[in-house]
């Protein structure tokens, strides 16, 4: 019979209400950066504050951290495949234009 | 209090599992490879965008211009509060305590609504002014260079049908939370057994991921130009 | 165990209920895999009558069975039942889902509901295409390229694509109770090194199904919004791209070749293997050649798009890549027929069409490179040569693989023994009529032939007559089986628990087995294809 | 019954060759490959069938077989690769002196205009020996220009120009294929590449039919839609001076360059506020639905003749 060590890792309630405080501030970060011209790297900001947000969730919320190695794995091939997607669909459309170069 | 746990976990565990561990890590586990399906569902329309953005960078800044900035960002806080309490109520469930689960979910669940009413104003904004891809598309830029509107319509059919397509996700969400509260007030749920609260709890976590990336995507497109 | 075989009333998974509620209502892995097969059956042989049509329609320049309208559609419900309703759930639904919970010592898959419900909407997807067909039915191919799917096609293009949209959804459950339960559900001592290639090879087909398939249910559902509220995403009038829509397209599809021909693999491996009486050679390399075409299957698809204006660099990349994708594949078939070497060789059925899998396979997948290779390419995209290339793989590979498999193990699904005479004819009609069918169009794409042509130039006759007379004999080797297995049913002879005398562990269970699988969890502690250690002795029955 | 009963496709393009020695070299690789595996499977079920041979060797594996046959496929695809690479490349860039054909594909037919203002349906009559480039686009779905005999395809797209060329070296008819389905008639769309002799051609050319060179159709398109009240020539206009600008390099107002060819000109007309030029002010309206396809192959056609000091395309024939 499962014993209730078995039953999983509870995470303190300081550091839930820690990471969702952060959550808010990062939302108003991103809000307010964007109203700076910062020309190409507004997206890259904008971006990696979310990535910041999305990876806080992921780890403190969803347990990744404390998860398998196996969760691990399969929450980092999602990133991967989708990169795969994005990059090699990229590659045809970013360089359609070199190809009109060379006539 | 204690061998009621036990019944209710012995009465949980499926015929075809050693043990509550094994059962508990199972379903997990298959949440999170469901998640990878999710991501990839919700990546075809993250590819189309990123193509589109790259040719029609200007449509894409002016459409943005006409999101409700205010209502996204409120909107983001407010799964971001929903996620919380779903943490929450998956951390009281660890601990057994029936009760505060649900409190926690049924305010998850009015955290949803909240965010459909908001996007549902929103929604309603856009219908009005013919933001609606279609026949009766019509766009005024705010600011800026004349562009084609065929390729705010682009913009503004990824907004409809990613929106909406999350928008559905949370109201999946509040029917599966839903029939959590159901469950646990059947009394079904015990610190032994928590296996349902844990995967749709994961779930919940992922919508909430998910719009973290669409609200940058489509409200924070180059601000500054507007203003 | 031998005593099995006398007691006929021993509870098994098929007399242990009765009742149409008792089918449609199990969450049994072995009853799912049977609704599997009744269904996919029956969408084999809606898919199989428009291929003889279309045969039918091409032994004449003119065409003069069908109008092109007619013909159009009947090319396009072909590809869509085939692909999507037989090929992508043969192999996994039906013989994956009996046999891996067994092979893995489990009770059940992971998610016995989620089974049934994969089902269910295999089920659902299935009647919304056929209602799509019959109302009307659809034109555009299967690859539904816009913006003639989207906007100029007259059929029912929207009630096609969700039909497949919901499918779909019946194929992510299915991957996604294999990987788990491969991952979670193993007995002990069944480590991954000890895993059976068939698990192994259907595993790497379930990333694929979990990966791939949400981008085509996407793609798919932008397509019918698209054609049902006018907006632009794929339409080039406003302002999107058709060739995005190629891109997502065989993001999935591409991949989707190998959801179908990696479970039909696994298959050839056991089968090899047990009937060489020796374990697999290179055991490591052929269980890691699967997850490498897993992975690697997703690096390629732009090679179907070699000539649709796409950039050039990025062509070189695909192609690059797609060379290798078959690296993998030819380790495989290297390493089968170095599984034969000094094995001691039986030719029942099912190694007859594992023969027949590893030469046409080997073909269809040299082929390939023929269309890996740019400036070949370019000449014979779009030709007969494609329509050959993956006939080879998809009829000649996985086919062949689904009938060598359905032959292995249906003493153990049915607890009764196929007529052997017969299959060997079937087996020797389908390798015959495959070939006589399928060859020559190597030959019409080499010359130019297109596909989906309703009519062509009379000097690409002979070839196409020749094709069609092939086909009626591929026909009859089809029919042959669905006459002995339905006969077997009733008279065929009681099976014993093991009659290929293999190793594994779905041999150790009685035939049929138990509604539980296994009475005491088994404990492993052999490798795969553990053949030194398995009794010689002959097991004579079916001869 | 069956006269003609070829098993090749005719070879009528200088591209033929190399495409079939490759595909001869390849199918001699994958013959040996094929007929290796056949012949093993055949030779080990015949010597170690169970009747002669009931004891099998248990072999584990070899490790240096597994490399052996990974690595030399390996080896032998990058060969292809390279090859194959080769050929897409030289298909890929048509020559800089072709002679050009405007071709259009719809539902279900082929539109040729020649520089010098001939309109064909369905044929297409080129000169032998002589470099033609062929730049198309579609009308409706996509479409693909295929002919066997020249081995070359390329896909014809709406929206977009799509370039292939081919050099036919022999005096003859051959065959056009659409080979990217397009609807109900798809089979019916095919045409004839009539390759004539120069002679033959030069009489072809005098039988008439032209109606006006091809840029000097897009000139009149260019007055009739106003474009001259803006494009001036000497930078008088609020638009761009068009003389001398086409296949050169072109500053756009985001920073980027990119060459004016066929395919910039058509986008600068159907969406010109995607790549504005730089120094002028994005204020040119989309002619997008407005203009059709054969007026816009003539619109770059001109704009295209304003950057040769001679624009006199007949000349170029000889």
């Amino acid at each position: 019979m499962a014993a209730p060590a078995h039953t999983g890792h509870i995470g303190s309630l300081k550091l839930y209400l820690g990471i969702w405080g952060l959550l808010l501030l990062l939302t108003f970060t991103t809000v307010m950066v964007a109203f700076v011209d910062l020309g190409p790297f507004n997206i890259v900001v904008a971006l990696v504050i979310a990535t910041i947000k999305g990876s806080l969730v992921a780890l403190f919320f969803m347990h990744l951290r404390e998860s398998s190695k196996m969760t691990m794995i399969v929450a980092v091939a999602s990133l991967f495949w989708l990169f795969i997607l994005l990059s090699l669909t990229m590659t045809d459309y970013v360089s359609r234009a070199w190809s009109t170069r060379l006539h | 209090m204690a061998t009621s746990d036990i019944q209710i976990a012995e009465h949980a565990l499926q015929h075809h599992f050693a043990d509550m561990e094994q059962q508990r890590e199972t379903a997990s586990f298959g949440m999170w490879a469901f998640l990878l399906t999710e991501v990839m569902f919700f990546g075809g329309m993250f590819c189309a965008y990123l193509v589109y953005r790259a040719a029609y960078y200007q449509a894409f800044v002016q459409g943005s211009q006409r999101m409700d900035l205010l209502a996204g960002a409120v909107n983001t806080a407010v799964l971001i509060c929903s996620s919380l309490t779903m943490a929450l109520a998956v951390r009281a469930a660890k601990m057994g305590k029936s009760k505060t689960v649900v409190t926690f979910l049924l305010i998850t669940i009015l955290f949803a609504f909240a965010f459909l009413v908001i996007k549902g104003f929103e929604y309603h904004g856009h219908w009005v002014d013919h933001q609606f891809p279609g026949p009766n598309f019509h766009f005024e830029p705010l600011k800026g260079p004349a562009v084609d509107p065929l390729h705010t319509e682009i913009f503004f059919s990824l907004y409809w049908v990613m929106t909406g397509l999350h928008a559905l996700h949370v109201i999946v969400g509040i029917m599966l939370i839903t029939w959590l509260v159901t469950v646990i007030l059947r009394g079904r749920v015990s610190a032994h057994y928590y296996n349902p609260v844990d995967t749709v709890g994961l779930y919940w976590h992922f919508v909430d991921l998910v719009w973290i990336y669409l609200f940058p995507l489509f409200y924070l497109i180059s601000k500054q130009h507007g203003s | 165990m031998a005593t099995a075989v006398q007691t006929v009333e021993r509870e098994n998974y098929l007399n242990s209920n009765y009742g149409i509620k008792s089918w449609l209502l199990t969450t049994d892995h072995k009853r799912i895999a049977m609704l599997y097969l009744v269904s996919i059956t029956a969408m084999f042989w809606i898919g199989g009558f428009f291929a003889m049509m279309i045969r039918l329609n091409l032994l004449t320049p003119s065409g003069e069975l069908v109008t092109a309208d007619t013909y159009n559609k009947l090319f396009s419900m072909h590809g869509i039942i085939m692909v999507f309703f037989f090929l992508i759930p043969s192999v996994p639904a039906v013989i994956g889902n009996f046999v891996i919970p067994l092979m893995v010592g489990a009770k059940d898959l992971a998610f016995p509901r989620v089974n049934l419900l994969s089902w269910y909407v295999y089920m659902l997807g299935a009647c919304v295409e056929l209602t799509a067909m019959v109302t009307g039915g659809v034109d555009t191919g299967w690859t539904f390229y816009t913006p003639f799917s989207t906007t100029y096609s007259n059929t029912h293009v929207i009630g096609a694509a969700l039909g497949i949209f919901i499918a779909g959804f019946s194929s992510i459950l299915t991957g996604l109770n294999f990987i788990v339960t491969i991952h979670r559900m193993r007995a002990p001592g069944m480590t991954w090194r000890r895993l059976p290639l068939f698990c192994w090879s259907n595993y790497a087909a379930a990333l694929i199904m979990v990966l791939g398939t949400p981008v085509i249910a996407i793609t798919l559902l932008l397509v019918a919004v698209e054609r049902g509220l006018g907006i632009g995403i794929f339409n080039p009038q406003l302002g999107g791209d058709p060739l995005l829509f190629q891109h997502l397209f065989w993001f999935y599809s591409h991949p989707a070749v190998y959801i179908m021909i990696l479970p039909g693999m696994g298959v050839i491996s056991e089968i090899v293997t047990c009937f060489s009486r020796k374990r697999v050679f290179g055991y490591e390399f052929v269980a890691l050649a699967s997850i490498a075409i897993a992975v690697l299957g997703f690096l390629v698809w732009a090679h179907h798009m070699f000539v649709a204006g796409i950039s050039v660099y990025a062509a070189l990349v695909f192609s690059m890549l797609s060379y290798l994708v078959a690296i993998p594949s030819a380790v495989k078939v290297f390493n089968w027929t170095a599984t034969m070497y000094k094995g001691s060789i039986r030719y029942d059925t099912p190694m007859l069409y594992a023969f027949g899998f590893i030469g046409l396979f080997t073909m269809g997948g040299l082929t390939g490179i023929f269309l890996a290779t740019l400036g070949i390419d370019v000449h014979v995209h779009d030709t007969y040569f494609v329509v050959a290339h993956f006939h080879y793989v998809m009829v000649g590979g996985m086919v062949m693989a689904y009938m060598a498999g359905l032959h292995f193990w249906w003493p153990k699904i049915t607890g009764r023994m196929y007529p052997e005479g017969w299959a060997k004819l079937s087996a020797l009609l389908v390798f015959v009529g495959f070939n006589t069918t399928f060859f020559p169009q190597f030959v019409l794409g080499y010359m130019g032939m297109p596909r989906r042509y309703h009519a062509y130039p009379p000097e690409f006759q002979v070839l196409n007559v020749l094709s069609t007379a092939g086909a009626s004999i591929l026909a009859v080797g089809y029919v042959l089986p669905m006459i002995y297995f339905l006969w077997s049913l009733r008279y065929g002879e009681p099976a014993p628990p093991n009659p290929w005398n293999a190793v594994g562990l779905e041999w150790m269970t009685p035939s049929p087995p138990p509604t539980h699988n296994f009475d005491e969890t088994p404990v492993v502690t052999w490798e795969a294809y553990d053949y030194e250690h398995q009794p010689q002795e002959e097991v004579t029955v079916g001869h | 019954m069956w006269i003609n009963f070829p098993l090749f496709p005719q070879r009528a393009s200088a591209m033929a060759w190399q495409v079939d020695g490759l595909f001869f070299l390849l199918l001699a690789v994958s013959g040996f490959f094929t007929l290796l595996i056949f012949v093993l499977i055949f030779v080990f079920s015949v010597k170690y069938r169970r009747s002669v041979h009931p004891h099998p060797v248990q072999i584990e594996g070899s490790l240096p077989l597994e490399m052996a046959w990974t690595l030399i496929p390996l080896g032998i695809c990058m060969i292809f690769f390279a090859w194959g690479s080769l050929i897409y490349f030289q298909e890929a860039r048509p020559p800089q002196d072709a002679m050009q054909i405007w071709v259009v594909g719809k539902q279900w037919m082929w539109k040729f205009e020649h520089e010098t203002g001939q309109r064909e349906i369905d044929q297409l009559h080129i000169p032998v020996n002589r470099d033609v480039k062929l730049v198309m686009s579609s009308q409706d779905v996509v479409h693909s220009f295929f002919v066997p005999a020249f081995r070359i395809k390329q896909d014809v797209l709406p929206g977009r120009y799509t370039q292939t060329w081919f050099r036919a070296t022999k005096v003859g008819s051959y065959q056009l294929f659409c080979s990217q389905y397009c609807g109900t008639n798809h089979s019916q769309m095919i045409g004839e590449i009539i390759v004539m002799d120069p002679m033959a051609y030069q009489a072809w050319l005098g039988l008439g039919g032209a109606s006006g060179s091809l840029p000097a159709n897009g000139r009149q398109v260019f007055q009739q839609m106003g474009c001259a009240s803006c494009h001036r020539s000497h930078g008088q206009g609020t638009g761009p001076d068009l003389a001398g600008m086409f296949g050169k390099p072109v500053q756009l107002s985001d920073g980027r360059t990119v060459v004016a060819d066929e395919d910039y000109v058509r986008n600068a007309i159907l969406n010109p506020g995607a790549q504005t030029v730089a120094g002028y002010k994005p204020i040119m309206p989309s002619f997008q639905g407005q203009v059709s396809e054969d007026n816009l192959d003539a619109l770059v056609a001109y704009i295209k003749s304003l950057a040769q000091p001679q624009p006199n395309a007949t000349s170029q024939m000889q």
